[in-house]
């Protein structure tokens, strides 16, 4: 990220502490860094006078006026647009309703975005933040269900975070909006209205990167993110409750850049490593976290495993996604199996 | 809108206020469910647009094909497909058109014409090209039928189904439901050319901006483009002006709304304006209240049949994926 | 695949022995289903009347007519046509020139061909087959030098191959025209002119999977695909030739499905596991191979490695993706380095 | 073609036909390097097109933006970009204007107002949107100029760029250079309406077909919708009808062009046309032929110095991916 922006910025920041849900965490920090940064705009579907489909960023388009906006439903024009403006020096925050639809203009991510600062040798930057929200809810048909990830993960050039918590909702958010690269911020809308809870707001920027212990144990490392985490902290309660068997828990919210010490040292300790995550097992991102750690570190106790969604589409019926996309019981029944 | 509607007959005014009963009488029993919790997830309603889906799927030959959007439950009902298999479908049932797989937004009937609801705002549009191009080559004659709202017209896959069927005169008719919001964001803030059949030239193809609460407009115009599509003469694009009488999804706080805009809309929505054409005609009240009480009385059937249905079995979630 | 049309076919085939090329290969394929399938049509860019750019398909329009014709400049058109006609009983055959350019239209792939079977319970079918070619050769752009299959890999639904010789030109585009699922089948340009050798046309039907063992070998298992192959291929006699060290290379044509139990049969008769592909290293599917071998394998003699791109985009000057394109000789040194 | 072309003077006549040596000599300095394998990969040239790129840079003001495509040599040079260090980034030398990163068909010249060339038909379309947005927020008034061929009018980004600009009335001029063909395609073909520019008044935007032939014509246009977006007007869309003299790339063989139709376009061909145009006023045959001695000169000692130039230190191959 631009340090020298970073470091203008922390001098003037004074924390304070506000209760607030992960949806109004993202809509302080979009307030913030429209207040903060005058080059940032932000726009996309229904974002500016209706506040948003889930209601997330309302207001902004009264306090910013011609700096929020909506747009046609255009994702091509959304993407480029934001790839044009940045090469010019704005700061565009753009959303993307779903990550499934990203899928009608991926070109503007991969083919053009990523590729600004390279292919110039860093004449032009392309500093965009693209909000988008994913996953599976109940009820949700498979062209609103998917975890795409490991698609912006396999991408040189964008960086890419999942909060799961109020805090680093806010935190994620101003960071990328700070950053001089272009940054994938995936939220999750079986998040946002969750519970109000104490949010240190406009502190320092925080550097981008970084990883979450979300919870001590020896047994094992299991390694998680987005909307997995509270999933998985909750199994790991339970596996301690039910079975005695302690998991370190380790949320991993920045995915690029990826927190390879801190996992290291965690499966170096616990000798044992399991990667949980909403997207379908081939091909997703725990795969990855695998090849690292079997690259780098020596003997384990036990063989790796991954967690997710079976290779396979998403039904609407919960009937079907209760037994296919992974939750709390799933997830700590098949670590028990696992340890056992 | 270039033609004059020719008056249809007491009878076939008739059984348009009786079909479009029962299109409104599903919804209205789907966003029943889906406030009482029986249902999950976001659920788009049709209520006020049902004149479309009820003109277009009455001049719907066997081999045509129907693709739709998330707000497809009235088109389906058009199709053909029953009451119960949708209502059972919305509460995820194994009875389901689709066995729970679809749910409300994205389920497929073939076996009536209906290859399909879409999430994907604008995908079904370049699909349909490719029934219709299908028909050249099974000696069908298909006609495929793209249905899509105002906001569809900005999405790319729409412009390139478009230009190709107008490119290769594919026996396409591209139905754009203009019901003047493209979710909670108005059409017309959102293009620099609000009259959209407008692009219909653009693109080298027939199009008409006709009245899209009237079955009878409705009916002829796409009739007109079927003619036109098996006669060669390639795709048409038909914008059926409407209005969309409740949320974009059930539970929509419609803070978007103009003043007054609901209680004009409701004045010229389909069901009251055909029942008062009627009554001018003298078809008697009891003859048109019975439209009404006929429809709600099979859409109560349908959803006490489908509440009773199983759920799908869990241990068939994965099957189907490949051959 | 679909057992019953392949069996009928089985019955008449008369294999036959031709000296081909790639893309010579690849034409003969396109040639035999077009004749053999009348539902099939085959279309896409420059495809018909100027017998593509690489001259791959030509003849085809003369021979078939209107079943093979070429396309506006617009990919989801293309493969959006390809999903619905294959809905209404059409096997559409159609190329997208780059898979760079399948990012302007993957929601066609991801979003709507994936899920045709599933969400109808198998009561419509998409036999679709998207001709794509992909990688870096000298001078090309960043644009237009991707190895993307990690994406197609990452996508249940879809059955994706990459053939790097005439035989799997050949064999690998006949069975996926004969399957029922869709299959993505990738190319490479820099194939398509090589030298012409014997190819057996006109026989059965292969299934659909399998690996090819390339090299015997004992040191480690090197498995590959797509223009690596004769790279990897090259830098293992290169390693027996200058160290003594013989590794057994394993070329996996077919990636979904993968041969699992062919790697890890040779993993466990070697001891040591190399993946190398084209693709940049994270997120690419070398992740995939090392995290099931390290699931299901116990110990290695080593620790895996992955060989690919490094995190980077892909300039167009030869004299900097000499350096950074695996290459024979590179190759060759990262193993012997590794195993030494 | 609505407007009647005013007639330039003889001085701006010869400074086009200069100019246009330039490009056309840069042209087939860079078809030269390629044949003699100094060069490598896919080279598109724009030999014939030149006058568009001549009469459209001729009105840019210095913080307007151009996004041009892989045919981007002549738009790079009529922004002002040095010849060597467009010959030098074709050859892949540490002094090309991209380091040699980009190539022949996707480098970039920021500190001269080209925002790159772009590869992927269409992208550069919205790219051209954000960059006259953002001269809404930094009080340079830019007009963004973004160039792309007739096949690239049926790829969805444009749709969507155009559709954008035109309800934001965004300072945006699309330059559609129809050559043609798209590639080995006729676009005629590939279009229900060959006539493309009517797809600007479907989108309500100002639009306009022009001979692209000719750089005065080109010139006057372009200015009109300069000053139409300065004045809040919005986006224009100038078709400008011209042909590609050579292959879609170096090494095309051309099978698919029609009988007599290069005969005929090197009739109308830019730089003919001109010559004989100063030749009627009057100016003399050794200032013409001047024009195009001094350009091939340029070129050759650019080509010569690019030649020498150093290769990019392969160390920082990985370089700039991010801050
Ligand atoms: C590609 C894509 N972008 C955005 C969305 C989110 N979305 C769903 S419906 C909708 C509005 C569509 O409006 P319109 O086309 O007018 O149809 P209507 O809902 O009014 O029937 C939007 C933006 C989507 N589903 N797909
Ligand atoms: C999205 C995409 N699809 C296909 C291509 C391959 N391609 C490169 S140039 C071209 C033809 C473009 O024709 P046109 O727009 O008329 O421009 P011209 O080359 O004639 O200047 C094609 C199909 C591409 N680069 N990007
Ligand atoms: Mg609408
Ligand atoms: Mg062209």
């Amino acid at each position: 990220m631009s340090e020298t922006t970073v470091a203008v910025h922390a001098a003037t920041a004074t924390p304070t502490e506000r209760k607030l849900s992960y949806g109004e965490a993202v809509n302080a920090a979009l307030r913030r860094c429209l207040a903060e940064l005058p080059e940032t705009l932000f726009y996309g579907e229904d974002v500016a006078l209706p506040g948003g489909v889930f209601g997330v960023t309302r207001r902004l388009h009264r306090e910013f006026g011609d700096r929020v906006f909506d747009m046609p439903i255009s994702e091509s024009a959304i993407l480029g647009s934001a790839v044009g403006a940045a090469m010019l020096g704005r700061r565009p925050i753009v959303e993307i309703m779903w990550a499934d639809f990203s899928l009608v203009a991926l070109d503007q991510i991969v083919n053009q975005l990523a590729n600004v600062r390279y292919i110039s040798r860093g004449d032009l930057a392309a500093p965009v933040v693209i909000r988008t929200q994913q996953g599976n809810s109940p009820g949700a048909c498979a062209q609103h269900s998917q975890n795409l990830e490991a698609f912006f993960l396999h991408v040189p050039g964008i960086r890419v975070c999942m909060p799961s918590t109020p805090q680093d909702a806010y935190d994620l958010l101003v960071t990328a909006a700070y950053s001089d690269d272009p940054v994938v911020v995936i939220e999750n809308r079986t998040l946002y209205s969750g519970e109000k809870v104490p949010v240190r707001v406009d502190g320092p920027v925080a550097p981008i990167g970084g990883a979450r212990k979300r919870r001590e144990g020896t047994a094992a490392t299991v390694v998680t993110w987005g909307a997995m985490t509270d999933r998985v902290l909750a199994a790991a309660d339970e596996l301690a409750a039910s079975d005695g068997i302690s998991v370190e828990v380790l949320e991993t919210p920045w995915l690029n850049p990826f927190p390879d010490a801190e996992v290291l040292a965690s499966v170096e300790r616990t000798g044992a490593l399991a990667v949980v995550h909403e997207a379908n097992v081939t091909g997703g991102f725990g795969a990855e976290v695998v090849a690292r750690v079997a690259e780098q570190v020596g003997r384990l106790r036990k063989r790796p495993l991954r967690i997710g969604l079976p290779d396979t589409r998403i039904p609407a019926a919960t009937a079907l996604t209760d037994v296919i996309v992974p939750n709390a019981d799933s997830v700590r029944d098949e670590l028990a199996e696992w340890l056992r | 809108m270039a033609h004059v509607v020719s008056e249809a007959s007491p009878d076939a005014m008739l059984s348009d206020l009786r079909q479009m009963w029962r299109m409104r009488a599903l919804e209205e029993k789907i966003r029943e469910l889906r406030l009482g919790g029986q249902a999950v997830g976001s659920i788009h309603l049709a209520i006020g647009q049902e004149a479309i889906p009820q003109g277009a799927c009455s001049v719907l030959g066997p081999d045509d094909a129907v693709f739709a959007t998330y707000r497809g439950h009235t088109w389906a009902l058009g199709c053909g497909v029953p009451a119960e298999s949708i209502i059972a479908e919305v509460l995820g049932r194994a009875t389901g058109i689709s066995g729970g797989r679809g749910g409300s937004a994205y389920f497929t009937a073939p076996a009536h014409r209906f290859y399909g609801e879409n999430s994907i705002v604008g995908a079904g549009a370049p699909m349909a090209t490719g029934a219709a191009l299908a028909g050249r080559f099974d000696g069908t004659g298909r006609v495929a039928i793209t249905v899509f709202g105002d906001g569809a017209m900005n999405q790319g896959a729409v412009h390139e189904a478009m230009n190709f069927a107008a490119a290769y005169r594919l026996p396409v008719i591209f139905v754009c439901e203009n019901n003047s919001w493209s979710e909670l964001t108005p059409i017309d803030a959102m293009v620099g050319e609000p009259e959209l059949v407008r692009r219909a030239a653009a693109y080298g193809m027939a199009g008409e901006r006709i009245d899209g609460n009237d079955p009878q407009a409705v009916r002829e115009e796409v009739g007109r483009a079927f003619d036109r599509a098996r006669e060669g003469g390639g795709p048409t694009l038909v914008e059926a002006v409407t209005a969309r009488l409740v949320g974009h999804y059930v539970g929509d706080a419609e803070q978007y709304r103009r003043p007054g805009e609901l209680d004009q809309a409701r004045e010229r929505e389909p069901i009251t304006v055909l029942a008062a054409r009627l009554a001018d005609h003298g078809v008697g009240a009891e003859v048109i209240a019975a439209a009404e009480r006929d429809a709600r009385a099979e859409m109560d059937t349908a959803a006490a049949a489908a509440l009773d249905a199983a759920l799908p079995d869990p241990a068939t979630a994965k099957d189907h994926l490949y051959v």
